[in-house]
């Protein structure tokens, strides 16, 4: 019973400082020759903190209205608050759930390359999931840049971890990724200077008196611009493919699906939730040129990931595609719109944790990711990671059942709101692109009959050697939670999402 | 790709200098964020800090009280990033000091 | 490694130094309730003192100063210091970081200036400790042949 | 005019800081010269907190017995120093950690020229 209730007094905080502690304690609880004790550590810490998110999803459900924290019991433009509303739950949840997979994974692929790096490792994924889920539930601009900044510097160190070239992949990441939280930094610089607050509701409530000044739309535009370059916008997606392609492949797993989410997330707080749909759609057409961006990745990320040779290259490239989808739904600005991008938040989590865990497999089983060099002996060794890849890819194409399907249906419908018949032109030829990339790999692996005498047919090459249940476990629930996903849609928007409409002042 | 690096920093400068001709002036105490109520007639932090720090906390620097306690919790964000650039620098460089013994 | 002239001023000087401005660090911390000063300056001095004897006076004093595997354990028992207090309120019945309820027997403002004294010396410690990891990283990291 | 001047020269001087920055971060091929770029982008921004902090006749934010906390336009607003307190713990860790990065970059491929780096990098592949 007490600790019920110290769980619903302070339910929106227990995440944060749980990951943040446990990133601290890892080190001390893991030292020198304790390090195999890191794993169960983070991966105990991840299941709880799954659990507070499901508790916090009841929670608002429950209270049907945002629930507010305050940090010290200083009232919000005095200290810093903490809001827990539809939305917040909703993407902390989404953020638990994949990194608790990807983490029963990790176990075995992060000893295998990064022999003795584990306990640093697995503090960094503490610290970066902190990072996350603070940025997700805070209801204050500064306390937001300095949890941008937790995760981002975690973010470095887990990419520059990987291969050969990831150290130059991540001090790029690190150019840009800095200058994206200074551009932040100086907006928000702006927006104090003309309102004198620094919390969200407050700015909010402040707006209509500065409507008209110039300040504003230089914050706006700044603050729009670092997070599109935190989110890897079309012409700002520069440091995303080097990165996710060279990074081990926990990191590109763990960092993929959730790490531009929360740029997107960061995008719509600032558009809909500090300067209100009125202000970017009249002062600066700042959705618009993010919707004109979506679109362009969205054909630009296709295009250019047919073209690649490597999986995980591949994958990265879709990556920009996906947040071009997520864009196009945040600068349609109208509720159908923002119903699709944070459901497509979710399904993009899913979608791309399991393929990258599926290039995890491969590279640990096979040695390699290369697409040229996959054959039709992949499908007989390893029956269940090509399984699980081949839903995810229908679910990316946009097959009904799945996943991926609603929420380009939510987008198809805003879109057709808008009357804009170019975005809806684009969204459906984007699946015939990613129907182009993904069957490519499809039919090297299912389309060729097997025995048809060519040497790499030996019984050595076509025995099943597949990954071991701790591995293939998580790649298959991410699969199957594809479909459950695309069955249960109407409940989550419903349920969750459609709270989410008035929130933003729709 | 030079030129599109120069006009990206001449767009920037245009920008600011569009903005902070705009800027509120300094050294001005009635500017909004330094008035007691803000348009909204919600309390300004930066009044109510210099007012109240010393009769909340006891203490006399109000940077102190702000830092520890009116707004503490980013402080701890401020720790946590910088032993999370430890942890990085210890990922990236630290030799395994089992070799590092041996060698000494 | 690129040499390195013993100069007996230097290596003197450091050490004799050190101490000092790790006494005006410890002085900065405690006396940042009342003037300009605080954890994270006075953390920054610290560090500063035990880096000054490295570079002056070569790893293998500093290490006699502090330990190379110190440094991770400091900065996390100081962040833990900082998090304690927070974790302590809030068992206590407040919200988070809310040092009113302490266990302390003060009123409660006196409270508040208790528990930012304890977070300011959470901090110095751990500022000083990382950036001590940081340093010492970076030098092991360094290549050992630069004129190759 | 005067009084525009007096009230706004303080942003000028930390847009050029940030002009500078932004040149060193974008145009500079030498990593190193990429981070002091970057450093002094962050400091600028700081800068530009710091300088707006100012109230003409104003003292700092530490409580004076003789003035008392009466009057508020007496002491300068403390807010813009704490939040840069944080930003600068920031940017030193951003700076440890960029430094990390090239060091490890410098151990890996000799050079720290990002032409040269590309063409070592690009040879890397034909290798494999």
């Amino acid at each position: 019973m007490m600790l019920i209730n110290f769980l619903t007094k302070n339910s929106p905080v227990l995440i944060p400082i749980l990951y943040l502690s446990m990133g601290l304690l890892i080190p001390v609880i893991a030292g020198g020759r304790r390090h195999r004790l890191a794993w169960p550590t983070i991966a105990l810490v991840i299941l709880i903190g799954l659990s507070i998110s499901i508790f916090n999803i009841f929670a608002v459900i429950d209270a049907g209205k945002p629930i507010h924290y305050y940090m010290g019991e200083w009232v919000p433009p005095i200290g810093i608050e903490y809001v827990l509303d539809h939305l917040s739950a909703f993407v902390m949840f989404v953020l638990n759930v994949v990194a608790f997979l990807v983490i029963i994974h990790a176990k075995d692929i992060v000893r295998h390359e990064m022999p003795g790096k584990e306990v640093p490792y697995y503090g960094l994924i503490s610290l970066m999931l902190a990072g996350f889920n603070g940025i997700v539930v805070t209801g204050d601009m500064f306390n937001l840049y300095v949890f941008l900044e937790i995760c981002s510097l975690a973010v470095y160190g887990l990419i520059a971890a990987g291969e050969k070239k990831s150290l130059v992949a991540s001090f790029r990441y690190l150019v840009m990724g800095t200058l994206g939280a200074c551009f932040y930094l100086l907006g928000v610089g702006f927006l104090y200077l003309t309102a004198g607050s620094l919390n969200m509701a407050d700015m909010k409530a402040i707006m209509p008196y500065i409507y008209n000044h110039p300040t504003t739309i230089i914050a706006l535009a700044f603050m729009a611009l670092g997070m599109a370059l935190k989110m890897a916008l079309f012409p700002l997606h520069g440091w995303l493919p080097d990165s996710y392609t060279h990074a081990p492949s926990t990191s590109s797993a763990i960092i993929a699906p959730t790490g531009t989410k929360v740029g997107s997330y960061v995008l719509i707080r600032i558009l809909f939730f500090i300067f209100g749909i009125k202000f970017i759609s009249e002062m600066l057409p700042v959705a618009h040129i993010i919707a004109w961006m979506g679109a362009i990745a969205i054909i630009y990320g296709s295009v250019v990931a047919i073209a690649q040779k490597e999986l995980k290259r591949m994958l990265a490239y879709s990556s920009v595609a996906q947040v071009g989808y997520i864009g196009l739904g945040i600068g349609l600005a109208n509720p159908l719109g923002l119903i699709g991008a944070v459901l497509h938040i979710l399904n993009h989590a899913f979608m791309k944790a399991c393929l990258f865990l599926v290039a995890g497999n491969l590279r640990f089983k096979i040695g390699h990711s290369m697409i040229s060099k996959f054959n039709h002996s992949i499908r007989k060794r390893m029956p269940w990671t090509m399984a699980a890849f081949t839903i995810a890819a229908l679910s990316m194409v946009g097959l009904p059942p799945m996943a991926g399907f609603f929420s380009k249906w939510y987008l198809v419908m805003g879109t057709i709101k808008n009357s804009n018949w170019i975005f809806l032109a684009v969204v459906l030829i984007s699946s015939l692109l990613n129907a182009v990339y993904f069957f490519r790999v499809l039919e090297k692996v299912y389309m060729k009959p097997l025995n048809s005498g060519s040497p790499e047919e030996s019984d050595e090459n076509t025995k099943p050697t597949e990954v071991g249940l701790q591995m293939l476990v998580p790649t298959l629930v991410l699969a199957v939670g594809l479909i459950v996903i695309g069955l249960l849609n109407a409940l989550i928007v419903k349920g969750i999402l459609a709270y989410i409409v008035p929130l933003a002042g729709m | 790709m030079k030129i599109v690096n120069y006009l990206i920093l001449i767009v920037f400068g245009a920008l600011l200098v569009y903005g902070s001709a705009w800027l509120p002036e300094r050294g001005n105490p009635n500017e909004p964020l330094d008035r007691e109520l803000s348009y909204a007639g919600t309390p300004g932090a930066a009044y109510y800090y210099i007012k109240n720090a010393k009769k909340d906390a006891y203490t006399d620097n109000m940077v102190t009280v702000i830092l520890a306690d009116y707004r503490g919790y980013d402080t701890l964000g401020e720790e946590t990033v910088i032993f999370t650039a430890g942890l990085c620098c210890y990922l990236l460089l630290r030799q395994r000091r089992v070799n590092h013994d041996k060698k000494g | 490694m690129i040499k390195r002239d013993e100069n007996p001023i230097l290596a003197l000087g450091g050490r004799v130094i050190s101490p000092f401005i790790m006494l005006f660090a410890l002085y900065v911390i405690f006396h940042g309730h009342y003037s300009p000063g605080g954890g994270f300056q006075g953390g920054t001095m610290l560090a500063a003192a035990v880096l000054l004897v490295r570079l002056s006076a070569g790893s293998d004093m500093g290490e006699l100063q502090f330990k190379k595997s110190w440094g991770t354990y400091l900065g996390a028992v100081g962040v833990l210091i900082y998090f304690g207090t927070g974790l302590v309120a809030m068992l206590w019945g407040g919200n988070y970081l809310n040092y009113e309820y302490l266990p302390l027997s003060f009123p409660a403002n006196e409270n508040r200036a208790w528990g930012i004294l304890s977070i300011e010396i959470g901090v110095g410690l751990a500022v000083m400790g990382i950036l001590a990891a940081i340093y010492d990283d970076l030098v092991e990291g360094e290549p050992n042949a630069w004129n190759a | 005019m005067l009084n525009y001047t007096l009230g706004h020269y303080g942003y000028w001087f930390t847009l050029v800081l940030m002009m500078l920055g932004l040149y060193g971060m974008l145009l500079k091929n030498n990593l190193v010269k990429k981070l002091i770029g970057m450093t002094i982008f962050q400091v600028s921004i700081i800068l530009f907190y710091v300088c707006s902090a100012v109230k003409w006749g104003g003292k700092v934010p530490v409580l004076d017995p003789v003035i008392g906390a009466a009057d508020p336009s007496k002491y300068i607003n403390p807010i813009q120093h704490t939040l840069m307190l944080t930003a600068i713990v920031v940017g030193v860790a951003t700076t440890g950690v960029a430094f990390a990065l090239v060091i490890s970059i410098y151990k890996r491929y000799k050079t720290l020229d990002e032409v040269v780096l590309l063409e070592r990098m690009k040879n890397d592949n034909d290798a494999d």
